[in-house]
C-alpha cells in the first residue's frame, strides 16, 4: 500500500490537532473545550456543508447518477444494520446488538468532512450530492435498529411498546439529519448567488474550524479510551473489523456503477464510518436497555480515529487500483 | 413560613420534555431547570473526567405536601425506563405574592 | 406591488434560515443552539455594524443632513410610543400599555442589519451615520415609557417609586446601546485604516454570522407563537398595523427632507421595528407590573419576521415609487 | 456538624445585583450564585421548551439560624415587586476551616 | 421512599478531581456535578459582579446515611487545605430502578 | 520620548476596545461578554499564534541564534521570581511573595500578541520562534516559585508536603503550555503548506479576534480594580515599577546579543508582562495559602494595561534609541 498517502494525510492540521486532543489527555493536562464551544463548531459544521452541497447541487442538478447513488446510499444504511446484527448477536443481547448495528449503520459527518477535505488537498473532485447521501443515510439505520429490536428482543406475545411516531420523529427530525437537509435545500434555493455571499463564512474559515472541532474530538474520544477496557477485545476487533468490511462492499458498490473516484471514496467513506452523536441519541431514547457506552466509546475512540487516520488513505488507496 | 415539599429530579437531558409534560399533570406547573449538568449514575460514569455526551438536567419543583403521591405516580416509571433519580425533601417557603402555598 | 422584491428577498440566505429555524419548531426537531452562542453572535453583530458605521462616519463627516436625520431619528422614537400607548389603552392597562409602546417606539438592530443587507445586494448605497441613528433610537422610548407610566398608571397621590437614575442607566447604558455607540466612536477614531485590519473580521463573514443568527431567531420566534393564542387577535393586528404606520410616517418624513433612497429605507425600518432585546430587559426592571410575555411576543414573533419578509422589500417598493 | 439553614433564592437575572446587596446586608456575605437557570413561574411559563429570554438566577447561601430573619424581611420585598421566590431549609454543616458557623 | 443523605460540596474547579477520587473511595460512586458556579466565600469574594476566574463547581451527591461520616473524613482535609464548604442534609428517595438504597 | 507611538497604539481597535471594557464596568453598564465565549478566544489566540510560530520556524530552521533566545528567555524566567521575592518579602508573607513574584517571572500571551499586532503595524519583522519563547516562560516561574516556597516558608524540620509530581504536571502541561507548545509543533510540522490552508482561520481574522478579547480584558481588569484598594498602595507601585525593571533588563540582554528589533521587544514584553491566567491557576494548586486577589489583581489590573498602553510604545521606543 502506498504509505506516503497514510503519512501526507496524517501531516495535514485537522489530523494533527486530533492527536494533540488525544496526546492531551493521555498525559493528564488539563487542556479542555467548555461546552457549548464543541456545539457552535458542529452546527457550523452542518450548516456550511450542507449549504456548499446544496449550492453545487444547484449547479450540477439531478441526474440518474444523482438518484441511484442516493438510492444506493439508502440501501447500505439499511442494510449494514442486518448483517452486524447478527454478527454482534454473537457477542451481545439483542437490545445492545441492534444499537450497535444502528449505529454503524448510520454515518459520521465529521469522519465524511475529514474525507472531503483530504480530496479537496489532493485535488480529487467530487459532487455536492453526496452531501444528500450523507444526510440521507442517518435515518434509515435507526428505524432498521428498532425494527431489529422489535423482531428479535421481546419475547414472542410480549408487547413492544415502540413509540413509533417518536421513533420516526427522531429519526428524520433530529437535529443533525434536520440541518443539515435544511441546509442543503437552501444552498439549492439561494444557488451560485447565495454561495458566493457566504464564501467567507462557509468556505475560507471551514478548515479553520473542522482543525478546532478535531482538537475537541480527540478530546472526547482519549476520554473514552478507557471505557474500551470494560467493552471486551470482541467490541473493539469489531470497531476497525466491520468499517474495513462496510468500506470493501461501499467501494465495489461504487466501481460497478462506475461512481467518479471523490464521489466513490466518500460513498465509502460513509459506509465505514459510524454515528457517534444522532444515532446514540436516538438509541438512548429508545433502546434504553442498550449499554450506551457500549456504542458511543466503540463508535467514537476506535472507528472514528482509525477512520480518519488510517481508514481514508486506505480506502483512496483501494480506489486509486481498482479505478486504474 | 409555610412547610413545602423541595422534589429534585436527576435525568438525562432528553428525557426533560417528559419530565416537564409529567410534572404539570400533577399539578405543578412552576419549576427550575439547571441544564447540561454532568453525573455519573448507574447507566454511565464520568470517571474523573467529564463527558458532554451523556448530559443531564436537573430539575427542581417546590410543591404542596399533598402533590408529592401524584408527582412520584407520574414521574417513577419515566425514571425506570429511561433511568435517573429523584427526590423529595423538606423546605419553608417564605410568603411572596407568588408562592406555592397561596395558589 | 413589486412581488419580485419579496420573492428575491425572500430567496436570501439569512431570510431562509429564519424559516429553518421557524419549521424546526413547527415540526418539533430537536435543532437547539445553546445559550451562550446567540450571546456571541448578537455582540458579534452589534459590534461589527457599529464599528463600520463609525469607519464610514469618518469618511464622510458631519454634515447638515447627519444633524437632522439623528434629530428626526431621535423625535421618532419619542414620539411613536406615545400615540402607540393612546391606542394600546383601548385593551391593556397603563402598565402593559406603557411597555408595550416603549417596544414599538425603539428599534431591532437585528431587523436594521438584514435590511442594509438587502440594501447591499441591491447595489443601493447607505450612509454610516445610520449606525448613529439605530443606537440614538433605543433610549428615548424607554424614557417616555417610564413617563407615560408616571403619568396615568398611577391614581393621584400614589407614590410612583419609579427610580430615576435607574432608569436613564438602563435606558442610555444597557449593554446594546453601549456597545453600539462604543463600536461606533472607536470606528470613527480608528478610520480607514481599522477599517482595514478589521476587514475580515467585522466585514467579511458578517453575513454568515448573521445568516446562522437569523437561524436562531426563527427557532426564538417560532417558541413564542404559542403565546400569541394567549396575547389575542388585538395584540397581533398591532404588531402588523402600527408598524405598517409607523413606516408610512417615518417614509413621508424620510421622503420631506429628501434623504437618499438607502438611508430611507434603513429610517422606515428603524421607525417600523420594534425591540425585544433592549426595552424588554428594561421593562421588566422598570415596569415589572407589565407582563413580559405581551411585549416579547408581538414584537419578536410577529413584528420582526413580518418586517424581515414583507417589510423591508414593502417599505423599498414604496420608496422607489416616492423617490421616482 | 452545626446545624444551619439554607437559604435558596430563585429570580429574574436581572435582581441578582439587588439580591447580592440585600444578603450582605443582611450579614450573609458567602453564597453561591448558579446562572442562567431557567424556569418557569408565575409571571413566565416556559411550557415545554425553554427560552432564553426570560433568564434566572439561582442563589443558594447557607447561615446561621439566626440570620434567616433578616434576611427574609431585605429579600421579601424584592421578589414581591420583581418575581421569584425564597426557600429555607435545614442542613449540617461539615466544620472546616471557614465554615459559616465559626465566623 | 428511603430516608437518605443529600451531601452538597461548593470548591474550587480545580479540586474537582480530587474530590469526585475521594467520594469514590468512600463508597459513593454516584453524583452529580454542576460546573462553572460563581461564589464568593472566605477566599475570594466576588462584589457585586461575577468573576470568572475563581470559578467553583458545586457537587451533589445522595448517598446512605452511614456513608456520611466516611465522606466527612476523606473531604475535610481537603476543604481544610484547598477551600471550600460541604453540607448535609436529609432527603427521603424514590425508589426507582437504580436508587441509593436498593444497592 | 516618542509619544506619538503611544497614541498611534492607543488608536488601535485592540486597545480601543480594551478601553471600551473598562469604560463599561466604570459606567456600570451590563455589558457581559458570558462564559465560555472569552475561553473560546483565548483557546483561540493560543491556536492560532503558536501555530503561525511554527510555520514560521519551520521556514527559519533553528540557528544558533534561536536556540541562544530560547536559553536566555528560560533563564529570565528563572531570575525574575528569585529577585522579585526578596522585594516582595518586604510586605508580605513567604507564601504570598513566592506566589507574586511566579506572576512575574512568567508571561501574559495576549500582551504578547497586542505587542506581535503593534510590530505588524509598524512593519517591523519578528521572528516566529518568539513564540517558542513565549511557551517556554510559562514554566520556569512556576517551579522558581514553589522551590522559594519550600525554601522560605516552611520553618526547619517542619515538612513541606509539596506533590512534585502534581507540581511538575501543572507547570509544563497546564492548558495553555500544552496548547501553545502542541499547535507550534504542529505549525512546523504542516509547514507552509499548512500554513496557507489555515491562513484564512489562523491569520486572517485574527485580528478581529484579538480585538473582541480585550473587549472582555477590559472588562474584567476593570472588575478587579476595587480589589487594589485592599492590597494597597506597595503592590500597585510594584505592578507598575517590577516590570520596568524587567523591561529594562530584558532589554540590555537584547542588546547585548544584538537582537533584530522586534524580536528585542517581543522578549522585552516576555519580561515585562505578568501571567494572570496560567500561574495563578498553578498557584491556588500549589501555594494555596497565597491570596489569590494580590496575583491575580496585580498582574491584571495593573500590569496587563499598564502594558499594553504605556510599556509597549516605550519599549520600542527605547529600543528605537539602543539599536541605532
Ligand atoms: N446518588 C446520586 N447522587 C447524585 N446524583 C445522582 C445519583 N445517582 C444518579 N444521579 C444523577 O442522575 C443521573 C442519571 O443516573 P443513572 O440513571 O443512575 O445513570 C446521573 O448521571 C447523575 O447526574
Ligand atoms: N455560606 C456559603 N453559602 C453558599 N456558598 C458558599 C458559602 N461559603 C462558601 N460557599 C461557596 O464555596 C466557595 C469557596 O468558599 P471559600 O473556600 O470560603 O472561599 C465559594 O466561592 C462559594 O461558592
Ligand atoms: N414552585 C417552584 N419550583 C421551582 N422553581 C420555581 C417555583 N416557582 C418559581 N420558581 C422559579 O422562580 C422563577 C421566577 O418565578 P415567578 O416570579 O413566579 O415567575 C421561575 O422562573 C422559576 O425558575
Ligand atoms: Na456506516
Ligand atoms: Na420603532
Ligand atoms: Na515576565
Amino acid at each position: 500500500m502506498d504509505l506516503s498517502l497514510v503519512i501526507s494525510n496524517f501531516l495535514n492540521p485537522p489530523i494533527l490537532f486530533f492527536f494533540l486532543g488525544v496526546t492531551s489527555v493521555l498525559v493528564k493536562s488539563d487542556l479542555e473545550i467548555p461546552a457549548p464551544i464543541p456545539k457552535l463548531f458542529s452546527l457550523y459544521l452542518l450548516l456550511a456543508i450542507g449549504f456548499k452541497g446544496g449550492v453545487e447541487l444547484a449547479k450540477s442538478g439531478v441526474s440518474q447518477a444523482v438518484i441511484l447513488t442516493l438510492v444506493l446510499a439508502i440501501m447500505m444504511s439499511a442494510l449494514v444494520p442486518v448483517y452486524t446484527f447478527f454478527i454482534l448477536r454473537l457477542k451481545f443481547d439483542p437490545f445492545n446488538s441492534a444499537a450497535i448495528a444502528a449505529t454503524y449503520g448510520s454515518i459520521s459527518a465529521v469522519t465524511f468532512i475529514t474525507a472531503s477535505s483530504f480530496l479537496s488537498a489532493l485535488k480529487i473532485p467530487f459532487d455536492g450530492y453526496m452531501v444528500a447521501a450523507l444526510a440521507l443515510m442517518e435515518s434509515p439505520a435507526i428505524i432498521v435498529g428498532l425494527i431489529l429490536v422489535n423482531l428479535f428482543a421481546y419475547k414472542k406475545g410480549e408487547s413492544s411498546e415502540t413509540n413509533w411516531p417518536e421513533v420516526l420523529q427522531e429519526a428524520f427530525l433530529n437535529s443533525s439529519v434536520f440541518l443539515l437537509v435544511g441546509s442543503l435545500l437552501i444552498g439549492i434555493l439561494t444557488g451560485e448567488h447565495g454561495g458566493q455571499v457566504l464564501k467567507p463564512f462557509t468556505t475560507d474559515i471551514f478548515y479553520g474550524v473542522l482543525t478546532f472541532f478535531l482538537l475537541d474530538m480527540g478530546l472526547v474520544a482519549a476520554r473514552r479510551i478507557k471505557d474500551l477496557q470494560k467493552t471486551g477485545a470482541f467490541l473493539i476487533a469489531f470497531a476497525i473489523l466491520i468499517p474495513l468490511l462496510n468500506a470493501a462492499i461501499g467501494l465495489l458498490i461504487a466501481r460497478s456503477i462506475n461512481m467518479p473516484q471523490g464521489n466513490a471514496l466518500l460513498f465509502t467513506v460513509l459506509c465505514a464510518s459510524a454515528s457517534y452523536i444522532a444515532v446514540p441519541a436516538a438509541m438512548r431514547m429508545t433502546v434504553p436497555e442498550a449499554n450506551p457506552s457500549l456504542y458511543i466509546s466503540s463508535a467514537l475512540a476506535v472507528t472514528f480515529p482509525f477512520n480518519i487516520l488510517i481508514g481514508i488513505p486506505l480506502y483512496q488507496y483501494g480506489i486509486s487500483l481498482l479505478w486504474r | 413560613m409555610n412547610p413545602i415539599k423541595r422534589i429534585e429530579i436527576f435525568s438525562d437531558s432528553f428525557e426533560l420534555g417528559k419530565i416537564l409534560t409529567g410534572l404539570k399533570k400533577a399539578g405543578v406547573t412552576n419549576c427550575t431547570v439547571i441544564r447540561h449538568v454532568s453525573g455519573s449514575g448507574v447507566r454511565g460514569s464520568m470517571g474523573d473526567d467529564i463527558d458532554m455526551l451523556l448530559e443531564n438536567d436537573y430539575v427542581i419543583a417546590f410543591c404542596l405536601p399533598e402533590q408529592v403521591e401524584a408527582v412520584v405516580k407520574i414521574i417513577r416509571p419515566i425514571l425506570n425506563k429511561f433511568g435517573g433519580s429523584c427526590y423529595v425533601s423538606d423546605v419553608m417557603e417564605v410568603q411572596t405574592m407568588n408562592c406555592v402555598a397561596s395558589k
